[in-house]
């Protein structure tokens, strides 16, 4: 779907002209499907269908969508648990991601990941990771080996602020910057990390100064429409593609549930979350769509073709079969196993 | 004797307010004990009591904070430092193996390291590869460390103002799936020491060895096997480094045959130990080999159906003890 | 056939360099690896051989390089982490259990992680307590990894080798005190195999099971017992997981007794899953229970008398070994 | 010896007036103590009577001496491996040290630690550690509970500039910034980690640049002058005292030695090194004693009050006892071993 779109446009991200409505849609498609995946993921979790951690992207879709919409399709995306959102932007069909948050083998990572291990090869999504910070190294080795193979992609390795406070963090930018690798590192700042505050988890609430420790460019910006996010990670995609220099971007953003499904989120008010659903960016860009030119009855058909597409999700996932206990031997293990 | 009715998590939480009460160098230390009440609440009410002073919420920082806890209890502090699950204690390793667990020898005495290192362990429900891991046996391998695993909230509280008081470090492994559990806390917890095990349940024909959740497993099959004439001793162990080994291996002389029951992975567990001992130690007494009921090696997926499989069951112990017995009639 | 002598460090060497040479995607990175010819001299010329896009000198950044080579192997290369020691591998310790040994469960099978992590093992000399540990346990329990631990420079280079070839992770323990030893290395190398160990000395009375710089101390053990009678036959494992139990267990079937012996600490060591082995599937073999001879349970001090005592002797093996036959005989 | 002096002097560490002679005098004193003490003990490495590493501080004192001169005696001093000179400068005896290099049960850490782990509780020296960056949290938490108890101290914590890429330097100075510890952080930078020069272990040469992303104060210099180190130090000494804010220092020095003794310095040329020893600031400090007053008379007194107190700790420790087998058990746990 979006993807071939994405593609070709990516090539000159800042030059879009009569294309840009049809690719505004397909990102508003996106940041809609994602919502209404995550809603119904949330749906599922609350009758026991989906168990375990279940961390919603709500409101920050804007920023994995916009990001990725700056990426060639071969570029290589990595994240944190909170990683459907992220998944979804990157290609992966909402069929393997909701088998996958339903503990199904039909899922993306054959029911043994779930919700914060959504991978996907061909879509060279590399990942959602459970360690906070564990997957920034990773992140630049995938950049170094695009580097030594020179194979002209860019990856794109996303985080929360939380992450910032960690040894990962240092040691993937540390590196990264030092061996000049083709990268970008988006911080999501989404002003919480689980119940912590900025002012309690950083001594400089602005992280994209760290960049001028390790002599990296930097950018920084609210995530508000999510053609500026692709604008703006556009640059820092260049920058990587061309000149093989990684770049810092903080991108401020909010999470409009809580941290996990088990999180009540009393540590902040609702005046405050009720401020930032009055800013959500896909309401934003829903909006913007019809400003341009797209009339009402065209967004409602995009609109049905996503629940279409988010009920046959949850139908495929219902009906699908449970992994068989033979995959835990051959998933451990390429070839015979070892113990 | 004054008893209560407290739950797992209730009584870790006296035990640290009781000692923080007593002791103005007791501190507390993690990522959301404080504001957020604890990820599991183990902590809810304690900032309010003491003031964030004494009750700090840490950035995402486990090396640091750990490390934090390590400096300040060498000069005369003593942390109790959550990691919110001991899994994140992977990236804080060095500052336990080599600073925590050292610093008294590298001295050559001249310092102590009294901290408690603490938080839940083990599976929880469905919480992935990443998040299940049962981390006690990369510690309690390791000189210098103190590693507790209570079962029964009696033990909590009594293993938690032990490890406060002692002045080594000591890892305290709690268990999500049992923070809920409740049982009778007796004001006097003088018999709750870091190093003795307790029979949970007396018997004959077998021993089951087990600690903090698979205690409970190992009850459930007692039960389950007793109905088949089959009559086992639970040795609860409480603690994993010291091991009690007198209390498991007298029992061994006594019914011949044993089975470990634990969560983690099967090589070189704590369980293996256990295994060593008891051939080193009852091998005239044993009447067939001792066996290990563990998580399976693998890690421990997603999938409900799958992650029970993995994870080890009544219904395992009781197979393995049916083994063991069969064995020895033969 | 031909065959030549060479150093541990010369064979290690030449596995690397030979794989590298077939395939471009195999790499080197580490502290020192390139400039510096290698804190140890394994990696020396090759720098100059392949270049410093092959050959990555690193900042101290243990667990970043560890994930950078866990990242790249994700996505085709192959990469070989050198640690300048295991010692260093601890703050590296999240990386390998959490991603190396993971992802390809993590992922349902999608990605393999095929990637060595190798560096010296163990105590080197008089270097303390924070340099002297021997870490395979750690890894060794882990499913998804591999471990391997050569004793002899033909195995070091079959097994790095294989480790390299391998879609695994593997980890290869080496030995700073084993690097200057010489020993024959023919061309023809496919009978090292991941998980083959190997009879270094034939034996009917006891069967000694060690690795790496331990096998040395049991074949010395045995030409000692040898004078007093007592014939020892030596299982050098080769690989510790894979563990090669048919092999360890026909010895003991044949022997009825067993001393393991290795550097590291004894609770819950490789040495513990070897004991259960044994004990579960030769228990009607055994005459005596499995001793172990470990470092002992402390750190490893500096003195250099206190080093030499704590770290596995001869003659604690020979002790060991006449306490097991005295056993079986009374 | 000098211990009393500088506790005093500390006061005022910016206004030293008729007692800088005598000052600086202790503070040569303390050098050429610590370069004589390690000459012998490389000297006797070589006859094999101390193993294991053996880092020298050789060229660096200058850095130790004046750094802890602007301490207060109660303050505390962490450091790595390379921990002679920090030891003596921080009061350490002579005979400890060396009965501790050839592992003696008379030496700081009854022989069980050796070179790299110089322990004096009774003088506040917390030790020398092994593992880089690993002691830098340790410092933040001494800091920690100097802040807890209020009681006024402040700490020490040196590092090599090889730390500056590791996590643990991320998270102990992220924590001390977050929570304004009253510490000072000194990198010691002498241009090669082992063998690894600046620009192959760093993108940004500039350490100090490392404050900017933890918004703490940064200072750098070059070490020649011993009191201009003092009065550096003792500049960010105050502000940890004062107002409990941490502050990194890069001092850039050299060292005149490999990196351990099996490392023969292949790396660097032997100008390089002749320019270095050509700006030792030992002797830099000889020579300003002498042109601000100081008789040769006295100089070679003191000097040789030095060669004493060398060749009593070398006697003392050949001496010496070797550490009893019990002491293992008794060091590893406080009261009954665990096993
Ligand atoms: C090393 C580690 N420590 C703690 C946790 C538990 N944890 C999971 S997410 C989280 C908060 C992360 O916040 P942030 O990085 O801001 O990301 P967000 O959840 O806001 O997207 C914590 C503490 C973890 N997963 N890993
Ligand atoms: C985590 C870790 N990795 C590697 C080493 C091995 N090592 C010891 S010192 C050193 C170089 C340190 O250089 P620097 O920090 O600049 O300090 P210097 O030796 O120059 O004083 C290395 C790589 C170690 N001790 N710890
Ligand atoms: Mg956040
Ligand atoms: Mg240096």
């Amino acid at each position: 779907m979006a993807e071939e779109t994405l593609d070709a446009e990516s090539k000159a991200p800042l030059t879009r002209s009569s294309s840009e409505l049809t690719h505004l849609a397909d990102l508003y498609r996106q940041m809609f499907l994602i919502r209404r995946l995550e809603e119904e993921a949330a749906r599922a979790y609350s009758t026991g269908k989906i168990g375990g951690f279940l961390h919603l992207y709500i409101g920050q879709e804007a920023v994995g969508v916009g990001a990725i919409a700056a990426l060639k399709k071969d570029d290589y995306v990595i994240t944190t648990y909170r990683d459907h959102g992220i998944a979804i932007a990157k290609g992966m069909s909402s069929r393997a991601l909701m088998a996958e948050l339903y503990g199904k083998v039909t899922g993306c990572s054959k029911g043994l990941g779930g919700s914060m291990h959504m991978f996907d090869k061909d879509h060279h999504m590399l990942g959602g990771y459970g360690i906070v910070g564990g997957h920034i190294p990773l992140a630049a080795g995938v950049a170094f080996a695009s580097k030594y193979r020179n194979d002209g992609r860019v990856t794109l390795c996303f985080f929360g602020e939380g992450a910032v406070s960690i040894g990962g963090f240092h040691e993937g930018l540390s590196l990264a910057a030092l061996w000049k690798l083709p990268i970008v590192f988006i911080c999501e700042n989404n002003e919480y990390s689980m119940g912590t505050p900025l002012s309690r988890s950083m001594s400089v609430e602005d992280v994209s100064m760290k960049a001028l420790g390790y002599g990296i460019d930097r950018d920084r910006f609210f995530c508000e429409d999510v053609l500026e996010v692709e604008r703006r990670i556009g640059e820092a995609v260049l920058r990587a593609r061309e000149t093989s220099m990684p770049t810092l971007v903080e991108v401020r953003t909010y999470r409009f549930r809580g941290h996990s499904m088990s999180d009540p989120a009393k540590y902040r008010t609702q005046a405050e979350l009720d401020e930032h659903k009055g800013r959500d960016p896909v309401h934003r860009a829903r909006a913007d769509l019809k400003t341009r030119g797209f009339v009402e009855a065209r967004v409602a058909e995009l609109e049905a073709s996503v629940e279409a597409e988010v009920a046959d999700a949850v139908k495929f996932a219902e009906e699908s079969a449970e992994p068989e206990a033979a995959l835990l031997a051959e998933t451990t293990y390429d070839g015979p196993f070892a113990s | 004797m004054a008893t209560r009715q407290l739950r797992y998590r209730e009584a870790l939480r006296e035990a640290m307010i009781e000692e923080m009460e007593r002791d103005p160098n007791v501190f507390l230390m993690g990522e959301e004990v404080g504001h957020y009440q604890g990820a599991y609440k183990v902590s809810e009410g304690m900032l309010e009591k003491f003031g964030d002073k004494r009750v700090v919420d840490t950035p995402i920082a486990e090396s640091g904070f750990a490390g934090i806890g390590v400096g300040a209890a060498m000069v005369g502090l003593r942390p109790i430092i959550e990691f919110m699950t001991w899994n994140f204690s992977a990236v804080a390793f060095d500052q336990i193996l080599n600073n925590a667990a050292k610093v008294r020898q590298m001295s050559g005495g001249q310092f102590s390291c009294p901290i408690v290192f603490r938080g839940p362990n083990a599976s929880a429900r469905q919480v992935g590869s990443q998040h299940s891991h049962a981390m006690e046996h990369f510690y309690a391998t390791v000189p210098g460390l103190k590693v507790v695993a209570p079962a029964f909230p009696k033990d909590a509280k009594g293993l938690m103002k032990a490890a406060i008081r002692d002045d080594n470090p000591v890892l305290v492994m709690e268990s999500e799936t049992l923070y809920s559990v409740k049982g009778d806390v007796p004001d006097d917890l003088s018999d709750v020491v870091i190093g003795k095990a307790q029979i949970a349940r007396p018997g004959k024909d077998v021993t089951l060895i087990a600690y903090s959740r698979a205690t409970h497993i190992a009850l459930d099959a007692a039960t389950a096997l007793e109905k088949v004439g089959i009559s086992a001793e639970v040795v609860d162990l409480r603690s994993l480094r010291p091991l009690d080994e007198d209390t498991i291996c007298d029992s061994v002389r006594r019914t011949h045959r044993a089975v470990v029951v634990h969560e983690g992975w099967p090589y070189g567990g704590v369980g293996a130990e256990i295994v060593d001992r008891i051939q080193r130690l009852a091998f005239d007494s044993l009447e067939a080999p001792v066996l290990r009921v563990t998580t399976l090696d693998v890690g421990m997926p997603y999938n409900a159906k799958l992650e029970q499989l993995c994870m080890p069951q009544t219904a395992r112990v009781v197979a393995a003890v049916t083994k063991v017995v069969a064995r020895g009639r033969a």
